[in-house]
């Protein structure tokens, strides 16, 4: 029978319907997979089920007891520990403090973080986040942060453990890490809700699938092998349909174009040596790579984010890459950040005011007086682009689901019309539909002759969109793969041997 | 409280006789620089008591907390508005109140300057404040009591809040004494002795540390008069202090002899005696007297300090110890006023 | 953000609340249209609750020159609010607001006793509060120090220069005839001219914060630093523009109050920094930044204005007038709050 | 921040294998082995530098007796800076901190002056500082308006209540001979007894900051707001808890206070406020939240200390005093900042 139970749920914030009448039951032993497509109602349910958010309706049974649980803090005591999408961290504390939140193993009336170090230590680095537990969280990447947030989860030895897009944020190797743990606790009777838009780990994890759209259950608890993925999407997106992206093979660089953009034997201390890569307009570059093997720090080369030591870089308008964000975004450079909650996104505001963030306030493009209903406009005409799910261009951002969130970011960057579109993880929690859409944006924006770079932990959507991809390995480049050669299988292995 | 009652009996029959109404409700204020600090109050205090005494005068007082011009403006003008029949002023920045008196003596509020001549400019007739240079001289007499004629030595000075023009006069007057009379001996300073307690007394211990040969430190505020004694006390140093205003902690001093003397503005005086002025006028229909009322300074040593102390103990207590003073100041008028323009 | 707007997707009703709001000129329009959903409301209306209380127990009070007193009043203060609205909203506080209008008034009065022109003085006062705001920028900028230390050393340094400039003592003797001082100081309609002065600036500081790019690019630094800096907006820039805005408007404030009280004191507006703040948190910018009222700033001050004004009429005892002005201050921002959270509950019910 | 430095992140400092230093006793130990690291110690190293430039143009400066007091006249600044730390570390300020350590002070003596045994007034007189600070935590939470509001109203409420019971007076004839007198105003092997408490309150402070639940709680908040309240920590309850603790620490100020001056006078801690948050903010403590550093609070107030007895030596004109002030604070954080520079240069790289 069911440990954790959620019942006719519904939720409404205000206008917005964010679950109509919702459910789903929690097997021990069984990883249950729960899907939708962006702003469904999924993050909502989960955050019902943990404590984080009280229902309108419906109502919650642990182990076939009605519970109602005060705080996260308060599910965690009862054995239900949740990964939340939106990284509920503290960045000024140490990795240990962030690990025992509220309150840790006590000596007397003081923490005892020699115990909690040594309880934290075998579970670090089941997850290989082997990174000092003092460090102070902030100076974690997002995928560091990502593994914190789960080992948090993992520490409070729950039964129930809810994961909502664990993975988004992760590459491929510390993804399957985390996917093997996640089997290792199904062998332990742990009961697994597990939420991610990339559906072959879905696949090929869970045992149940549940699927919601627009707040409601259209497809509970089916058996994962009685599936095929066409109908967990057609089920997902009900009476829409994925156009699939027809990857358009480059037609030769357009007169409106302007020039490539040059990377000339670039170095920058530890990250990089020798880099050498050209970019040509209308052209999609794929960086992949492990880790700190150096396609992040190409990006941030190109963004002035980081000096280059030796070797240059030359914008397509020919001028050297400037130093420092805030000339290269000038330079028309647009950097999509992947971690959009803290670089991307001003949560408090309206939808319309952060896309309009980049070029009209920023950039002044638009004058010294800035006209909202101009503004309110363009935003809305992204918005119905990417099929941006919100009450209204008004809505504050903070309140959009993860994957709208995204969807934010990138028309902000649209919107500047950018001559270099640098994306990291551009589509992070984004839905296989909504995705498709939004790859059709990109694409469509370098048509326009715009040079684009592309990191991604995805490496299907590399494969897929990219019309080249630079493999880097330890700083270096290690091959460019195009055309035929341009697969997973080989961006996988040359990203982790070296070798094509 | 039972205030002096001086020429009360002659009051009436002027009330009867003059334009004046001897019973007629009065609606009159007292502005002051701040609630925060005593000899303020005890300007208050005096005001209320002349208040109290006539018994039928509702008195609005009011002042900023802190020291603070502009805001004891505002409330001046609003005293214009509910206080017609005469305000008293006293106030540490008089010129910041350029218009707004205008304003008052242009709707014939009768107005007395209390503490600081009314500033250039104004119509204020009456002018009731004790003389700072005055007060700084009669300390420097004291000191020098206490001073062989060929002394040497340094004489430190400190000033509690710069800028303030009453405290710069009573150093003037101070240190004319000791230059005249006391030529050998270097006068250093004047240095910023701050006002809040405690830093006045961190200052002051910098001071006495920073000056290890100078043979007297004195002060023209009143907070000084309580640190200098504790510094003495806690260092073991000796050295003459004294200091101006009469805090009952410095009284203390005086009695344990740690200070030489404090010299008083007697400031209760200086609010009665306004508010007074005002309000017999209105009874008498006399106009009010024009010119510098100057109260006087009184120099509080170890001859008069049970007394001075006995005195400070409440406001029965003061009332009872000034109704002497003020029946004799009232009487004669004419002493007791100079010339405006001779105020210092 | 109006209440039609939710639930429907990206209608064009959602322009309609706004769309003659986007020219500047016509944005006051459509600000008075959202009146009732202003920020700045509660604080309007605590205000005018306070006056009416007060007037009721002492009708005098009510007298147009009592109220437009405490207006005038309200002016100096009015002004740094409004500055350090736009300060907050970026999450930086300027504690030398009140030397600096200090420093600007005595400076314009020695100059003017120098014999040059007072309107000529006054402009070089204006100029000189925009070039103590640029020193705080500096200091912050290359010393590399928080504001509010910064600005808590220059807070005695500019003090300590008025000091020093007038020898401690009062500047005087003003040509009071003049028309600095006759038109500044005096009345236009029957109004205070500093209180048509504050007027003006509420509207222009008010345009500037919500119709150009410059209030935008405040407002984002204050929403999230990390995401402005990343979408290219230079804080230090805009933190720079900011503190040399709130220097210009300390020397305005200066010229008028030069021009009313005829006269400086080294210690005028010591202070104004606590004032200042207060005024504008009460007004609703609230110090996590991102968002700011420069109208409520200015409500703010003069709510403040009218609790020092009203205690007047209560005849407190002496010792009991601190007590009675903190007590009052709390009175009215609880009414204030108590609105506040009214009106926010409507918000977190519209989803927005 | 860039995913480049995987595991290469943190100073060596950092890396050092601390794990035993966990234990809160260990945990001084480890705090000791990581000084070099500390947020405080550039504060102190730049007090130091301070105190050295003054002893080579004033050697009698350097006296043990001149330093000893210099350390003295920073204890009740120290005190209230090293909660203010807490509470900022949490995003919060309180401004009532002056007033409260001053009404504190003045109800010890009026108890005193009662009859009441010097020991049990100096207690209630702490009690009575943590009740101030539960009302303001009251305050804040029921009327639900910012802290700093709360106790800029507060501020003067309590500092009318001192002057209202002391009537405005000096609160004296203090039992001097008492032991509370003689014990917490006197010395302890030749150092004045409110230091040892100072020091003690420095270790006791930072402890409960660094290894209690409750510590981590108070920094939790300010870190992330929101995550803080989802995972279950009260935001009101630790607020509460801090409000009180600064309350209780004004009232350990306030009995040190007492017993080194022997009487009250109703003005005493005013304008402390300003002067705490500052020693908080320059030792280390941003206003974002998130950290803090009690020591380095504490080496704030002492550095303020110096400051202001250093130039006594100097013999600076009155006029030109604030002047001096202000330039030698803006030297002292300028030097403090220029240690600090090179880890917020790391703080400050962004990555993607
Ligand atoms: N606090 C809130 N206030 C208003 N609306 C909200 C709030 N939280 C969520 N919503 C709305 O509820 C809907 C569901 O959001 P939810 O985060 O559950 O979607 P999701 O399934 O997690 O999407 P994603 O896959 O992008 O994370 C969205 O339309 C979102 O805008
Ligand atoms: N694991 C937990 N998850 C969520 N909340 C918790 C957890 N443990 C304790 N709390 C909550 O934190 C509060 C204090 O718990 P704790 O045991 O830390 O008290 P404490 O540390 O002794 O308090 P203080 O630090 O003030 O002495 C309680 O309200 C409790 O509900
Ligand atoms: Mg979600
Ligand atoms: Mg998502």
């Amino acid at each position: 029978m069911a440990i954790l139970e959620a019942r006719n749920i519904g939720k409404t914030y205000g206008g917005v319907v964010a679950l109509k009448d919702a459910g789903i039951h929690i097997e021990a032993g069984s990883v249950h997979a729960l899907l939708g497509e962006n702003g469904a109602g999924k993050s909502t349910l989960i955050k019902i089920m943990s404590g984080a958010v009280t229902p309108d309706r419906g109502g919650i049974t642990l182990n076939g007891k009605q519970v109602r649980f005060r705080n996260t803090g308060d599910a965690a005591r009862h054995g239900v520990a949740v990964v939340s999408q939106e990284l509920s961290l503290f960045p000024d504390l140490d990795i240990l403090a962030n690990l025992y939140p509220v309150t840790g193993p006590r000596r007397g009336p003081f923490l005892d973080r020699r115990a909690m170090a040594e309880a934290a230590a075998p579970v670090l680095d089941q997850l290989g986040l082997n990174v000092p537990v003092r460090t102070r969280l902030g100076d974690l990447s997002l995928a560091q942060r990502q593994l914190v947030e789960i080992a948090r989860a993992l520490l409070t030895k729950p039964r129930v453990l809810i994961l909502d897009e664990p993975t988004s944020a992760l590459e491929q190797a510390s993804a399957d890490r985390l996917l093997n743990v996640v089997r290792v606790l199904r062998e332990h009777q742990v009961g697994v809700v597990f939420v991610s838009h990339i559906l072959e780990e879905v696949m090929a994890l869970s045992d149940v699938i549940t699927v919601l759209r627009n707040g409601q259950v259209v497809m509970e608890a089916q058996d994962r092998k009685s599936l095929s993925m066409a109908e967990v999407v057609t089920a997902m997106l009900g009476d829409k349909t994925v156009q699939v992206q027809e990857k358009v093979t480059l037609t030769a660089p357009q007169e409106t174009a302007g020039g490539e953009l040059r990377i000339v034997n670039a170095g920058s201390q530890g990250a990089l040596s020798e880099v050498s890569l050209t970019v040509r307009p209308g052209e999609i570059l794929g960086l992949a790579g492990l880790a700190g093997s150096g396609h992040q720090a190409t990006l941030e080369l190109v963004a002035g984010l980081r000096r280059a030591d030796s070797g240059e870089v030359r914008l397509p308008s020919g001028r050297r890459a400037p130093n420092g964000l805030r000339r290269s975004i000038a330079a028309g450079v647009a950097v999509v950040s992947g971690d959009r909650r803290r670089f991307g996104l001003m949560l408090d505001k309206p939808i319309w005011e952060n896309i309009a963030q980049v070029r009209a306030v920023a950039l002044n493009r638009d004058g010294l007086f800035l006209r909202r209903t101009a503004l309110r406009t363009r935003a809305r005409d992204h918005g119905e682009r990417m099929s941006l799910r919100c009450s209204s261009v008004d809505q504050r951002t903070g309140l959009l689901s993860g994957g709208n969130q995204q969807k934010v970011v990138l028309a902000k960057w649209l919107d500047a019309d950018p001559s270099v579109l640098l994306l990291d993880d551009p589509t992070r929690g984004v839905d296989v539909g909504a995705k498709a859409e939004m790859h059709t944006l990109i694409r469509s924006a370098t048509q326009t002759g715009t040079v684009t770079m592309l990191c991604s932990t995805d490496v299907e959507e590399l494969a897929s969109l990219c019309d080249r991809v630079a493999v880097f390995y330890r700083g270096r480049v290690a091959a460019i793969l195009e055309g035929e050669s341009l697969t997973q299988h080989n961006i996988l292995e040359t990203m982790n041997t070296g070798e094509s | 409280s039972s205030g002096p009652s001086g020429s009360s009996g002659s009051q009436e029959t002027a009330g009867a006789s003059g334009g004046g109404d001897a019973k007629k409700p009065l609606k009159m204020g007292f502005i002051y620089a701040t609630s925060t600090q005593n000899p303020f109050q005890e300007m208050a205090f005096g005001a209320k008591a002349a208040a109290d005494q006539d018994g039928n005068v509702t008195l609005n007082q009011a002042a900023p907390v802190g020291v603070n011009g502009p805001a004891q403006v505002q409330l001046f003008q609003s005293a214009i508005r509910n206080s017609p029949d005469g305000i008293g002023l006293e106030t540490l920045t008089p010129d910041l109140f350029v218009r707004p008196i205008n304003q008052a003596t242009d709707q014939n509020i009768p107005m007395a300057a209390v503490d600081t001549a009314p500033p250039p400019g104004t119509k204020v007739g009456l002018f009731v404040g004790n003389s700072n240079t005055e007060l700084g001289v009669a300390l420097g007499e004291e000191f020098i009591k206490h001073v062989p004629e060929d002394a040497t030595g340094d004489v430190v000075i400190g000033n509690d809040i710069p800028g303030l023009q009453l405290l710069n006069q009573r150093i003037e007057g101070l240190v004319s004494v000791i230059k005249a009379k006391r030529p050998k001996l270097t006068i250093k300073g004047p240095f910023d002795a701050k006002s809040e307690p405690t830093d006045n007394f961190n200052a002051w211990q910098g001071i006495v540390k920073a000056n290890p040969k100078a043979i007297a430190f004195l002060g023209v505020g009143g907070q000084d008069g309580v640190s200098l004694p504790l510094i003495k006390q806690q260092t073991g140093r000796d050295f003459l202090a004294g200091s101006a205003d009469i805090p009952p902690e410095a009284l203390q001093a005086v009695k344990k002899g740690q200070l030489f003397a404090l010299s008083s503005p007697e400031h209760w005086l200086k609010g009665y005696i306004a508010m007074r002025l005002l309000i017999d006028s209105k009874r008498t229909g006399k106009p009010v007297p024009t010119g510098w009322w100057n109260p006087g300074t009184l120099v509080v040593n170890k001859d008069n300090v049970d007394e001075i102390i006995k005195r400070q103990t409440d406001e029965t207590s003061r009332a009872a110890y000034f109704k002497a003073v003020v029946d004799k100041q009232l009487a004669d008028p004419n002493t007791y006023l100079k010339p405006i323009g001779q105020a210092n | 953000m109006s209440v039609d707007d939710v639930g429907t997707k990206g209608t064009p009703a959602l322009d309609a609340p706004d769309v003659p709001g986007e020219r500047p000129g016509g944005g006051l329009a459509a600000l008075a249209r959202r009146v009732p959903a202003m920020e700045s409301m509660s604080v309007l209306v605590a205000t005018i609750a306070l006056v009416v209380v007060i007037g009721i127990l002492h009708p005098d009070f009510l007298s147009a020159a009592q109220l437009l007193d405490t207006l005038q009043a309200s002016v100096y203060v009015g002004l740094l609010a409004g500055g350090m609205a736009f300060l907050i909203s970026m999450r930086e506080i300027d504690l030398s607001v009140g030397s600096m209008f200090g420093l600007s008034l005595i400076s314009m009065g020695l100059l003017i006793n120098q014999g040059l022109s007072p309107w000529l003085a006054g402009l070089l006062g204006v100029v000189l509060g925009g070039v103590l705001g640029l020193v705080n920028a500096l200091v912050v900028q290359y010393i590399g120090i928080p504001t509010i230390v910064a600005t808590l050393a220059t807070l005695s340094v500019y003090r300590g220069l008025s000091l020093a400039l007038s020898e401690g003592q009062q500047v005087t003797g003003m040509p009071v005839e003049d028309s600095f001082f006759t038109i500044l100081g005096g009345k236009i309609f029957g109004v205070y001219t500093s209180v048509w002065v504050l007027i003006i600036f509420a509207i222009v500081l008010t345009v500037v914060l919500r119709f150009t790019s410059f209030g935008y690019r405040v407002r984002s630094i204050g929403s999230n630093p990390d995401a402005a800096t990343f979408s290219g907006i230079s804080a230090n820039r805009v933190r720079m523009q900011v503190l040399v805005l709130v220097g210009l408007l300390a020397g305005v404030a200066a010229a008028l109050g030069l021009a009313f009280f005829t006269s400086g004191d080294p210690n005028i507006g010591t202070g104004f920094e606590l004032q200042a703040i207060a005024a504008a948190v009460i007004g609703g910018t609230p110090l996590r930044g991102g968002t700011a009222t420069v109208v409520g700033a200015i409500f703010g001050a003069i709510l403040l204005a009218v609790v020092g004004s009203g205690l007047q009429y209560f005849n407190i005892p002496v010792n009991w007038s601190s007590f009675a002005t903190g007590a009052v201050i709390l009175l009215a921002v609880s009414l204030d709050s108590l609105l506040r959270r009214r009106r926010r509950r409507k918000d977190e019910a519209l989803g927005l």
